[in-house]
């Protein structure tokens, strides 16, 4: 049998007051397996401490119970005076006799016998208590950081700056990301390519940051500081090293009629391309889709004219395995396909377009070079209509969350179309203006009043075209009357949704996501840019749709939660993971489904000769949290957490 | 060979009341412990038929009772020693029992090493791993009265040099010029300092070469040990009916009729657990 | 040809092929209206094979026999639709590849024997959504609604006298193909969660805690209450279970070989009425 | 009898939200009977029926499951599993006679100290008119008693 | 000189049983199952069936028996004993096979060291026996030797008597006797045709099984794994057997005080042989059946010199899968030949 000590503390008059500490102490060394069982003032004091740590050696005591306050009060400060008097910490069990029991019971009686119940069946737990040893995990001081938007760059600038390495992975040729293809940003209109290309350039540039432009992530494994991540490089038929980037094959390429992605296929591209001018690194690549040679098996312009013979046909995918010890996922987003939206007319009428296309339009970089013109016929449009919530807050035909970012680009289009379109009409239907921010709902009321956008409260139900023009026929609900306007231009605030591939993206990285396919965070309030996955975070609009200053503050929380983590060589973690019973597990992998942190693995059992005897589960334990949620699960009760095992927590109730 | 009496019990399943008086560690996760009798007239019963080779069920209320054999031998009846592996839930308790605690036990049952039959014969004890206990009895039987014996020989062997149980009593032994003990450990299972042999127990056996005149030999240890020790010993010329051993099964009773100890047709917890080589080769093999 | 003559020919065909290396079917029983399970390596031995109103037991559970599927050859078996169900649970449970049974289909309806299209589990699985819309309310449901009808403590004493019947043969647990577990709970005395002593305390426990591991994986073969040598009407239960997580979570154990178990995934939105 | 019934009542509850919202009834001084006795655990998913029915067999004459609310889960989603669980096992315990008044789960959070006090002291009430539970304690009994054939 | 027990008599019998202090016990159906039950009136009892689901080994060795309490104290432990109740009981109208069971079983249970569970309740209790006159399809008492009328184990035999209306007694002991004596009275002195006893074929040579299973050649036999390939692994058998006598040991309380308890155990378990260490001597369900053959026709014939089965033919009625030993003993009888 153990030998315990009891300490029972009397908090001054908290405990002492209401409860009978003496009777307590007497119960208590009649307890089989007590070894003493003594009552002080405060066994918090330094005096206390002693006490329990002299305690501890003279009667070579096995395992420790305070009944005191709240474990979440001094459980560390007395499994710390066990560990200084050599008893391992986890060997300390606190009986919650203040908070839950003498400050809120009356009767003394009653609030003693609780107390000894609740003392003894913190002594029969703390019997099979193990001896715990916090886990400890090196970690490999390399941040991955998955998308070259605005947010995956500031994160990598961030955690580069602070001198440790980054890898930086974007999946198209170039860095950028969306914010590459904006005109002005709100609220201050400063231009988006202006504030944006330094940053590029400055990511690619830095010693510490590995940058992988035109390529994937393929596979995450490992956990919290052991990540093994691979890496494709697609081919871009073009040898990086050799480029000089002088562009001469993107002049010469015979096929220039292709939809250009970046400008929201506004404009064209040949089929050897850089995204943009300033693309980072400026270096092209070959659309194999549509390359003449790889269609039709002859051309090769390109690489005759290059003079430094950078062009290979011939070049393959590559992979890399990287080691990584914690991950950035900055992703972003797409704009929502508003086919569902019929009636708007996107898509049948080319005048009608999403915001996005109008900023490339407005942008001086963009395929009108930023004078507003329509597409269809290049004509100024001399009336225009932006209707937001284009696909927001609206449940039953695009999603239900607001996108946050609409209404401020929304006003700052009105914005940009009054000041290049003298004398020409926005009209803006809305829901509501939601302008929370610094300089937001100034920057809107700007639009308004300074520019004179006309704001109209209602919901757009029909967009057509009679006699050259685009009908809209919307409600203003603040006049109650149906509004119908000639306009030549119509543009949609279209909601920001997850990336077309996010969920099975979440899968590889082994992060959870929403209904949508947006991150999620290990805890909106309190811990918004951690995963549920130890040492994978998030930043940007992959988690939810942000603005520049929420995603690069975001971005740079990350940073901060990476640098934190790499400041030490060893991440030492609470013992409390679950273990399996490799013997008794039939391997049903109910646990791995049920576990939140995808923390559990398939395992080979293999006889001496090789052969497979059974597949098992195994409980990594850097990736655990010790939930406990498999332990319940599991069937055959193989499972056990440490710290809370089933043991422990029946004797604890067979000790009530 | 059966030596079985009703032992003056009401309730033959009423274990007696022992005391934890010393405790030692042997090797990782192995444990003896030293039991002394509350009941004197339990005690006296115990004197009375304890015999080197029983067997008795050790416990703890609450968790069970558990079949291992009585490590200290019939010269020696103030106290019980046991030593046992901790791998369920009964031994696991047991090993917790601190000294002063209380725990039961039952017995002595089973049949006995007929050691009145190995006077004026040589001995070879041979034992693996924590299948020593077994054999540590019957050696200190013989030791205790060690004129009525010829040559004593013992060869012990472990995987690892930890894995070896009772290292005090084998610096004893092996300071006594009356003994000659070989010890062994599987190849790898050595520490730096070890100066002994390194092999496994029957090739060890083999070079030790111990005459099978005039020789008795005790053996235990794990099935596989056994199997190969018993070819060696072939070699050396030992006849099967020279060689004692004992089994162990999983028991509940210890008194032949819960029903699961039985190899065969034999009863080990009654005809048992001491068997000659003899005996054992003419059980089923496939129900040991 | 009768339904059995054709499946004798069929079993018969599979093993001359070489395609499955047993059939694992049904054969003559001690007496004339008792069926055994019966397996067969050789394709002479298909006419010992019966297919008839009489073949009741679920089979599937003999898949999982330790060693049987090891060496990746196909198996034929003989099921019914809720044996069909159990493949697909126990290939959910990644305890079998579906791709190595083939299934030998059949049913019976109203007391007679009717043959089913497929061998593979998907072949099924219009046939098992089929059942999961059109629940049959078994002759069982009116007692079920009794019991539901009762006092709490009516019902306590109902279960009390049938439990206490109990002898823990677990002939239930033996029987039951979802009941693979390497080590039963019950069998785990470290520490020992349900008595295993056949007190009624101990049999409650114990069938409480078989039903809550049943629930959502439970195909209603009735194996178990077939087994019971006590006759507790075990089905009742498992029932009942079956019901609850079709309501709760719109769950019909063994939909397909990819379902999610039930208590292993949820939905956010999952029904919570009882908690405050 | 003569002494008013007082119920035992054994509660386990997550030490993220419920465990800290009954501290938190401590801190604000909250009174409630002191029939409960609270067994923490690391999350509502750790919570397995078995203790519910190891509980009952301790003589327990309710059982208090608690944790956080939806959403709020430390571990993400360890309540919604818990929750799963607990719909069936409670469908179990019901079918087979347990009154559900005896067996109560809630969602308390570590503001609730106010929700905590009064649940406890709803329950305890509850209980109390309920009476001992009985009929397990026959169950209880029997297991105690010599075979009587 | 023979006496009859007349049917209509036997409330009265009840009644002087009671007044005697005698607890009656007999076959009743209840709850869907029927199984000896101490009864208050004659109406209660079952004649109708040919042998009750569950056996008469019930009432001498319970499924779960509490040996003794324990309380663990910090310097002492305290046990207190549970025997038996300890009231003199009269069980009426058990069968030839399960009485002749308990005859069986009385050496093992005697072996050197006495089960004081099993005796105190063997002598508290009286057996009256009827002989059997129907059989069904699993009845085979024949093939081990025994009859519908077998006398083995019982106090009293009784023999029905055409139209139901009574029995033909045969007092076997001096206990029977004793409890029949304080029936005098109601008992006839008279004579009447016994009613022809049912008739059980003999279905399989149980000397040739004997010598097969004797032959160590046959342990190894693959006989046994085709014959038990569709055994799940259940006590059914076992349980339901009057013969088998395996029990195990089981602590059950809580932390400091609980109850030793002599449960009924199964070598069909897997568990029931499993070393801690993982090594099972018995680890397939083959060799568990063979333990099950062996042991009731090879071992315990040879200790005892009698077969640990009475020939019932529960294992088969009540078997989830349709094995039993008779099928088994067929096969081997094949076998042998």
């Amino acid at each position: 049998m153990a030998k315990i000590g009891v300490f029972i503390c009397h908090c001054g008059e908290n405990i002492g007051a209401k409860i009978d500490c003496t009777k307590l102490v007497s119960a208590m060394n009649d307890h089989p397996g007590v070894s003493v069982s003594v009552e002080y003032k405060y066994f918090c004091s330094d005096p206390g401490q002693e006490n329990v740590k002299k305690a501890i050696r003279e009667h070579n005591l096995t395992g420790v119970v305070v009944a005191a306050c709240s474990p979440r009060m001094h459980e560390a400060t007395f499994r710390k005076a066990c560990a200084e008097a050599g008893l391992n910490p986890y060997l300390c069990e606190i009986a919650n006799i203040r908070e839950q029991c003498s400050w809120v019971h009356t009767d003394q009686d009653m609030a003693t016998e609780k107390a000894i119940e609740i003392t003894r069946s913190l002594i029969e737990k703390v019997k099979l208590n193990n001896e715990l040893q916090p886990i400890e995990v090196p970690v490999t001081k390399r941040a991955l950081v998955i998308g070259g938007g605005i947010a995956g760059i500031q994160a990598a600038l961030d955690i580069a700056n602070a001198g440790q390495e980054v890898v930086l992975v974007e999946r198209e040729p170039s860095l950028g990301g969306h914010m590459a293809q904006l005109s002005e940003t709100f609220p201050t209109l400063d231009c988006s390519q202006c504030i944006m290309t330094p940053r590029m350039v400055e990511a690619a540039q830095h010693p510490k940051i590995r940058l992988l432009t035109y390529s994937e992530v393929e596979q995450v494994e490992g956990f919290i500081g052991n990540f093994k991540v691979r890496i494709r490089q697609k081919s871009r038929y073009v040898d990086m090293k050799a480029c000089t980037g002088c562009g001469d094959c993107i002049q010469k390429c015979p096929q220039k009629k292709i939809s250009d992605e970046f400008d929201c296929n506004l404009g064209k591209r040949p089929a050897i391309y850089t995204p943009f001018a300033q693309a980072v690194p400026n270096i092209p690549v070959i659309d194999k889709e549509h390359c003449t040679f790889f269609k039709n098996g002859k051309c090769k312009v390109c690489q005759k004219v290059c003079e430094t013979d950078a062009i290979n046909f011939e070049m393959q995918d590559e992979f890399l395995e990287l080691e990584i010890g914690a991950i950035v996922v900055a992703t972003g987003f797409q704009i929502q396909n508003t086919a569902m939206y019929g009636e708007y007319g996107y898509g049948k009428y080319a005048d009608v377009i999403t915001g996005l296309q109008f900023e490339r339009l407005a942008s001086a970089s963009g395929p009108t070079a930023g004078k507003i013109k329509r597409p269809s016929d290049g004509v100024e449009p001399e009336t225009i209509v932006f209707i937001q919530c284009a696909g927001s807050r609206d449940p039953s035909k695009g999603v239900k969350y607001c996108s946050k970012i609409c209404c401020m680009y929304t006003a700052k289009h009105a914005m940009l179309y009054a000041h290049k379109v003298h004398g020409g009409k926005a009209h803006v239907f809305y829901m509501d203006i939601r302008a929370a921010g610094k300089g937001y709902d100034e920057f809107t009321r700007r639009a308004i009043e300074e520019d004179e956008a006309s704001y109209l409260r209602g919901r757009v139900s029909k967009v057509w075209k009679e006699n050259g023009k685009l009908m809209v026929r919307g409600v203003d609900t603040l006049l109650g009357k149906p509004v119908e306007i000639a306009a030549d231009m119509v543009v949609l605030a279209t909601a920001i949704t997850p990336q077309p591939d996010a969920k099975e993206f979440a899968k590889v990285v082994g992060i959870g996501c929403d209904e949508y396919g947006f991150y999620n965070e290990a805890h909106l309030k309190l811990r918004p840019v951690e995963t549920a996955t130890a040492g994978i975070f998030l930043a940007g609009a992959c988690q939810s749709p942000k603005d520049i200053p929420d995603s690069v503050s975001q971005a740079s929380a990350c940073a901060s939660k990476v640098i934190g983590l790499f400041s030490r060589d060893q991440l030492e973690r609470e013992p409390v993971i679950a273990v399996n019973n490799e013997s008794t597990c039939s391997g049903c992998w109910g646990c791995a489904l049920a576990c939140p942190y995808n923390a559990i693995e398939k395992k080979d059992i293999l006889s001496r000769s090789g052969e497979l005897i059974k597949r098992v589960a195994f409980i990594n334990p850097g990736l655990c949290q010790g939930c406990g949620t498999c332990v319940t699960f599991c069937r055959s009760n193989s499972i056990d957490l440490a710290g809370f095992t089933e043991k422990q927590i029946f004797a604890e109730v067979m000790g009530l | 060979m059966t030596d079985n009496t009703q032992n003056g019990q009401q309730n033959i399943y009423k274990p007696a009341i022992m005391k934890v008086v010393q405790k030692r560690d042997e090797a990782p996760g192995v444990k003896t412990l030293r039991l002394e009798f509350q009941d004197p007239a339990e005690h006296e019963r115990f004197k009375e038929h304890y015999r080197t080779g029983m067997f008795g069920l050790y416990g703890i209320f609450g968790e069970g009772e558990s079949t291992f054999c009585v490590a200290s031998p019939e010269t020696r009846k103030e106290y019980i020693e046991c030593t046992f592996r901790q791998s369920g839930r009964v031994t696991s308790s047991l090993a917790s029992a601190e000294i002063g605690d209380l725990v039961t036990y039952r017995g002595p049952y089973g049949n006995r090493f007929p050691i009145e039959e190995f006077y004026g014969k040589n001995l070879l004890f041979i034992a693996g791993g924590i299948a020593l206990p077994p054999t540590r009895s019957v050696i200190w039987s013989c030791l205790d009265q060690r004129d009525k014996f010829g040559k004593v020989t013992i060869v012990y062997g472990a995987r690892t040099v930890a894995d070896l149980v009772y290292k005090h009593e084998l610096e004893e032994w092996q300071n006594r010029s009356d003994i000659e003990l070989v010890l062994t450990v599987d190849p790898g299972g050595e520490s730096p300092d070890w100066q002994h042999r390194i092999g496994f127990v029957p090739s060890v056996l083999e070079e030790a070469a111990p005459s099978p005149d005039n020789c008795v030999a005790v053996l235990c240890g794990p099935p596989v040990m056994i199997k190969f020790t018993l070819i060696s010993l072939g070699k050396l010329g030992f006849n099967e009916k020279n060689v004692y051993t004992t089994l162990e099964n999983r028991m509940k009773c210890g008194v032949g009729k819960c029903g699961r100890c039985n190899v065969g047709s034999v009863y080990i917890c009654k005809e048992g657990p001491v068997f000659t080589a003899a005996e054992v080769s003419r059980m089923p093999a496939g129900d040991l | 040809m009768s339904i059995q003559e054709q499946y004798r020919k069929r079993a018969a065909e599979l093993l001359a092929s070489g395609e499955v290396k047993i059939i694992i079917g049904y054969g003559a029983g001690s007496t004339p209206d008792r069926r055994r399970a019966l397996f067969i390596r050789s394709a002479d031995d298909a006419s010992l094979l019966h297919v008839d109103a009489a073949c009741d037991a679920n089979l599937s559970g003999y898949l999982v026999s330790e060693g049987l599927l090891s060496d990746r050859k196909k198996v034929g078996i003989f099921l019914r639709p809720e044996g069909i169900r159990s493949v697909n649970i126990l290939a959910a449970e990644s305890q079998l590849d579906p791709l190595q049974i083939v299934i030998i289909g059949f049913n019976v309806e109203n007391g007679s024997l009717a043959a089913l299209q497929g061998s593979g589990v998907n072949d099924f699985s219009s046939l098992i959504s089929t059942l999961k819309e059109s629940r049959s309310t078994p002759e069982e449901q009116a007692l079920i609604e009794k019991i539901e009808g009762m006092t709490p403590e009516e019902r306590f004493a109902f279960w009390q006298a049938e439990f206490s019947k109990c002898i823990k043969c677990y002939a239930c647990r033996q029987v039951c193909p979802m009941c693979y577990c390497k080590r039963c709970i019950v069998d785990n005395n470290q520490p020992q969660w349900v008595h295993t002593s056949s007190h009624t305390l101990g049999n409650f426990e114990w069938n409480l805690v078989r039903a809550f591991h049943l629930s959502g994986r439970c195909v209603e073969c009735g194996g178990c209450d077939r087994a019971c040598p006590v006759n507790i009407p075990l089905r009742l239960i498992n029932r009942r279970m079956a019901q609850e997580v079709l309501d709760a979570f719109d769950h019909f154990s063994g939909m397909s070989h990819t379902q999610e178990p039930v208590l292993a995934s949820f939905k956010k939105d999952d029904p919570e009425t009882f908690i405050l | 009898m003569s002494e008013p019934f007082e119920p035992k009542i054994v509660a386990f509850v997550c030490t993220y939200c419920t465990y800290a919202g009954a501290d938190l009834a401590g801190t604000s001084r909250l009174k409630y009977p002191p029939n409960i006795r609270m067994v923490r655990l690391p999350c509502t998913g750790r919570i397995s029926p078995m203790f519910i029915l190891k509980a009952l067999q301790k003589g327990a004459d309710g059982v208090l499951v608690s944790g956080c609310h939806p959403g709020d889960c430390h571990f993400t989603h360890g309540n919604y599993h818990a929750r799963r669980r607990w719909t069936v096992f409670r469908a179990l315990l019901n079918f087979t006679g347990i009154p559900l008044e005896r067996i109560r789960f809630s969602w308390i959070s570590a503001a609730e100290g106010v929700k905590f006090a009064e649940l406890i002291s709803s329950l305890t009430e509850d209980i109390r008119k309920l009476g001992p539970f009985d009929q397990y304690k026959a169950m209880i009994h029997e297991t105690e008693t010599p075979v009587s054939l | 000189m023979t006496k009859i027990l007349l049917r209509d008599r036997l409330d009265d019998c009840i009644s002087r049983w009671h007044a005697a202090g005698l607890d009656v016990i007999g076959p009743v159906s209840k709850n869907n199952i029927s199984q000896f039950d101490t009864i208050q009136k004659a109406g209660e009892l079952d004649f109708g069936i040919i042998l009750p689901d569950r056996t008469l080994k019930d009432l001498f060795f319970p499924q779960t028996e509490p040996m003794f309490r324990y309380r663990i104290g910090k310097q002492q432990i305290d046990t207190e004993e549970y025997l038996p109740p300890g009231r003199q009981r009269i069980v009426f109208g058990a069968r030839p096979c399960d009485v002749s069971a308990m005859a069986i079983d009385d050496p093992l249970f005697g072996w050197d060291y006495k089960d004081t569970y099993w005796f105190k309740r063997r002598t508290e209790t009286v057996i009256v026996t009827i002989a059997c006159t129907s059989a069904d399809e699993f009845c085979m008492c024949t093939s081990l030797k025994l009859a519908p009328d077998s006398p083995q184990g019982s106090d009293i035999l009784l023999r029905p008597l055409e139209g139901n209306r009574g029995w033909l007694v045969e007092e076997l002991t001096e206990r029977g006797r004793d409890a029949f004596s304080l029936i005098e009275g109601l008992l006839e002195n008279a004579t009447g045709d016994p009613l022809p006893l049912a008739v059980v074929p003999v279905k399989f040579d149980l000397d040739a099984c004997r010598e097969w299973l004797q032959n160590p050649e046959n342990f190894e036999s693959h006989f046994w794994k085709e014959i038990s390939m569709r055994c799940i692994g259940c006590g059914t058998c076992t349980f339901l057997c009057p013969t088998c006598h395996c029990f195990d040991f089981q602590d059950e309380g809580d932390t400091y005080t609980g109850i030793r308890r002599k449960n009924w155990d199964s070598c069909s378990f897997a568990l029931f042989t499993m070393h801690t260490s993982g090594h099972n001597p018995r680890s397939t369900q083959s060799a568990r059946w063979r333990q099950r053959i062996m042991h009731k026709f090879n071992y315990f014939p040879g200790k005892f010199s009698l077969n640990s089965c009475s020939g019932c033919g529960r294992c088969t009625r009540e078997c989830p899968v349709d094995m039993g030993i008779t099928e088994t003993l067929q096969e081997i009888t094949k076998l042998s030949k």
